[in-house]
């Protein structure tokens, strides 16, 4: 990601003032796809107090927290795609691990991250997406940062409304969607 | 989509030879859900978020799987209903230009309850009752043509819209009566202060043709009826503080009234009572009437039921008492109840959750904890 | 108040589509004021589910429930003066039993009630107001409902929205002010 | 009012005779409180409404009568923060015309912290960064001539606004550094990925005067630094996920780094980690600092503190340990401490309450529970 990054800051100031907002993503998205096959920037959210949400806990899911079954459990956090899932599930919304629920779109820019899957002891890379254009799901709240960092790094975190560029900006809940098996 | 796919495969193809024998999980698509139509045991949760309240909701639940299956964002203080045909959902609700302050804008908003996309919405004068929600603050006409929706400034009056065309109207004053309550095409009839329905009939243009006071049924003194009406088969049952039952029969030119009859013995009445937020459902076919019942005196008819009682509305017989307590729920504030031949009861309590019930035999099947903040109205199709 | 619902329900219908509302409040409140000194229609909101709501509890008062001292501590639900308070109580929220919080707009329409004061064993007249302009304050809510009546009897009636006629009609939180000793 | 007034004469000379020798209880008069200035144990509290996310507040907690002295809307992932004088809070905002949905508005609003009512506002282009408020996404020039705030489209930039004229000014590119953290009247330092600092300069106009890249003062890729710095008197600390101690010295042209020291043992590294919302405070006159502290790997870095450690930063040696669990507290995700002589510790949990402590013993003071749902930044003049 080193060059990625690299580039990114030191290209971004030209464009950032000429260019409109949809125009800049596609160069940007041309610019990643040909560099690194790595799709632009992260999903998702911030979020803390799981356990303090009215609808921060998990729902009745067939698996026990801590087990090998919660890691198959696309209802629970600790599902093995979502190691840096910071939101609302989309799989507890309407929706499943790796869809938007009705009446929300997915955010066009996204981020990846690696996670490994207990079942076949592979490192898949998955893309965070969020969905957008309703209010806040207020179901399963799940806040995981496996290699999650600063904002400063922002195809690397979580902190941010990765919603933030759909035409309706508000944060609905997050997927994760296997794109591949991880380089080892 | 297909850049992904693409990334996915070469990315799949770049990746060193498995450990395992078994091939790698396959590259997912990212999509979005529909639903498929209604059925009988889906539900729909209107959440006030009475603690956050520019942010209600409705959300979808399954009465079977016990998945939630989305949400239609509700604004401030909304009211809801189903269209006829359960295919639309209709919120009417406020908006401010700044979240909680600013310009106001009242508006309905038609959701089609299979991809949870709003359609269309109606701008409507500031006038829009805001209160609790109830099957009257806004309701369809049988046919589905006109949309009524309950007015308070605090002068009571409703607005006529045509939700196929997208205007309004009319408005139409109702002489301090309150809500919506319809019938057949054309029909709208309001609760007066006095325990009189004042009964509006329109035109084919949605102007008001006529109108006529009925007598009053209820004593608004001494015993007032709930405005959550229950619906029956040609009509709505009222029920009142102290537990009598008025079921008013909506089917004819005006409002016929049935001899009121008692939720409660003589020994009981005062002592139990009705309570909550939505304080009845009958399952038509079988004609079996459920009611949060709690130990209580005046003033305590907001509080939830520590049991449901259940009532053969043909021979007005108490038939079962389900206490909640012994499964650890709390007060129920909300009930509803499904209209197919395994009916479920719903029932949503003081904190918020949402129990499941075999309405046959009240055997409880499910709670799902936290729908929402404030689920105070079940409506299902 | 017989004869004031009467006047409502059957004069109400000519103003109401061609007076403004501000002027239609204004002459209810002559009407009302010269027919029995009562100021019109109620305050108040709806609300349920104390216990189950993020800010529903009580701060630590002074009062313990169901005593003496709880009718008497203005940030106890119990406080004698709130028997037909439903919503939050201004004094948990920057105000107090009978002011405002810092910028809200107490409710121009009010409505009144009868409340039972246990240490002078006297009945008091209270006007129920709501605060009005920001979101829910969400602290201390309290639900009581001592001769309150469906929304058909609005001037005695706490679930709409008694901010419903302020510019801005959000409703923050509700207050309890003495207007003076009941008749017996 | 003074239709009450009279009101509540005429009825209490209607009243018939007290049973009792004590007069009866005065009329009331309705008012609306202001609060009196600022005081040093006063706390401004981000409630980010997770759940409810486009309901945001500020609310405002005495910290000596553990009151609740009012609420500041705050709209959808909010930003915030004081003017130098404490007189303004200042929230940078999002607004959809139909709560959820529609056409989006950006504005900052200026909140009077006397009457808590919004005195003006600036409307934004829609580009205003979506993310954890900290001090940096809202702030003011020092001498409150600017205002900035940080843009995320995601192109990194920031406003730079007039808050006297109530304008726009200008929009600078950061090359893809995010957040703005003002130093003197005129100097905007933003993070950039690659470890360093940018920092414009602004002309009098509130235009680009020049712009300077620092050197890496930190590693992002072995150890990243939370973006939430902690206010010393000559600039911000910047705390690493492992446990480094950034500080920034921000009063000259150019920031310059002190050496950074650790928060840990060689033995305790890695295992024992800062986390939360605000992981850090500094009472400044005595140099002490409080970090949430929390045993925890690799990605833990949100986790909240079971400690609160505190350290002196003159000799950069930790001073005391706080274990919070005794006090039935959830792990501290926000941390705060006043500034005057007999400082309080503020503490926001994993549970949504805030606790408050002699910020010089430990010693528990109270614990206001719920304050909001998801109270994540704590702010004080």
């Amino acid at each position: 990601m080193r060059s990625i990054d690299h580039l990114f800051e030191n290209s971004s100031r030209a464009l950032a003032r000429h260019t409109s907002r949809r125009s800049l993503l596609a160069t940007l998205g041309r610019i990643l796809t040909g560099a690194a096959l790595i799709p632009l920037l992260p999903v998702d959210r911030s979020s803390r107090a799981a356990a303090a949400e009215p609808g921060g806990t998990l729902p009745e899911a067939a698996s026990v927290k801590g087990t090998k079954a919660a890691a198959d459990d696309p209802l629970s956090c600790e599902y093995w795609k979502y190691c840096a899932v910071d939101g609302f599930l989309c799989s507890c919304c309407g929706g499943s691990s790796n869809a938007c629920p009705p009446g929300t779109a997915p955010s066009p820019i996204t981020w990846i991250g690696t996670c490994h899957n207990p079942t076949d002891d592979r490192d898949y890379i998955v893309s965070y997406n969020d969905c957008c254009g309703k209010a806040s799901c207020g179901n399963c709240e799940c806040n995981r940062n496996e290699r999650e960092k600063p904002m400063y790094r922002p195809s690397r975190n979580n902190d941010m409304n990765w919603c933030m560029a759909n035409a309706d900006s508000n944060y609905h809940c997050s997927v994760s969607v296997i794109l591949g098996v991880a380089e080892k | 989509m297909n850049i992904f796919l693409m990334r996915a495969a070469l990315l799949s193809l770049a990746a060193s030879a498995p450990l395992l024998a078994a091939p790698p999980l396959p590259a997912e698509h990212l999509t979005v859900t529909t639903l498929p139509p209604n059925n009988p045991h889906r539900i729909y949760v209107l959440d006030d978020a009475f603690t956050n309240e520019i942010d209600a909701r409705v959300h979808l639940f399954d009465g079977d799987t016990y998945r939630r299956l989305g949400q239609i964002d509700a604004g401030f203080n909304p009211g809801f209903n189903l269209s006829p045909d359960g295919k639309t959902t209709v919120v009417g609700t406020t908006y401010y230009s700044r979240g909680s302050r600013g310009t106001r804008t009242d508006v309905v908003e038609f959701t089609d309850n299979t991809t949870l996309s709003i359609t269309h919405e109606i701008v409507l004068p500031p006038k829009r009752a805001m209160t609790l929600p109830t099957y009257f603050n806004v309701a369809y006409s049988a046919d589905s043509h006109f949309l009524y929706v309950s007015y308070v400034t605090p002068a009571a009056s409703f607005g006529v819209l045509d939700p196929a065309k997208n205007t309004v109207l009319e408005e139409i004053d109702t002489a301090g009566c309150v809500l919506v309550i319809p019938s057949g095409p054309n029909r709208v009839s309001s609760l007066c202060e006095s325990g009189r329905l004042l009964t509006v009939t329109l035109d084919a243009e949605g102007h008001e043709a006529s109108r006529a006071l009925s007598d009053a049924f209820f004593d608004p003194d001494r015993d007032p009826v709930f405005v959550q009406g229950v619906p029956m088969t040609d009509g709505f049952a009222f029920v009142s503080f102290l537990g009598e039952v008025h079921e008013v029969d909506f089917s004819g030119a005006q409002p016929a009234f049935h001899q009121p009859w008692s939720l409660v013995s003589a020994t009981e009445k005062g002592h139990w009572r009705p309570g909550g937020t939505q304080i009845g459902a009958i399952h038509r076919k079988s004609g079996k009437l459920f009611v949060p019942m709690h130990r209580g005196g005046e003033g305590s008819h907001k509080e939830g039921g520590t049991e449901i009682w259940v009532f053969d509305m043909k021979t007005r017989q108490r038939t079962a008492r389900w206490p909640v307590k012994p499964h650890k729920l709390a007060p129920v504030l909300a009930v509803q109840v499904s209209q197919d031949e395994a009916p479920i009861l719903f029932a949503a309590t003081a904190h918020s959750d949402v129990a499941v019930f075999d309405a046959r035999t009240g055997q409880l099947r499910h709670v799902e904890k936290q729908l929402g903040q404030t689920p105070w109205v079940l409506l299902n199709p």
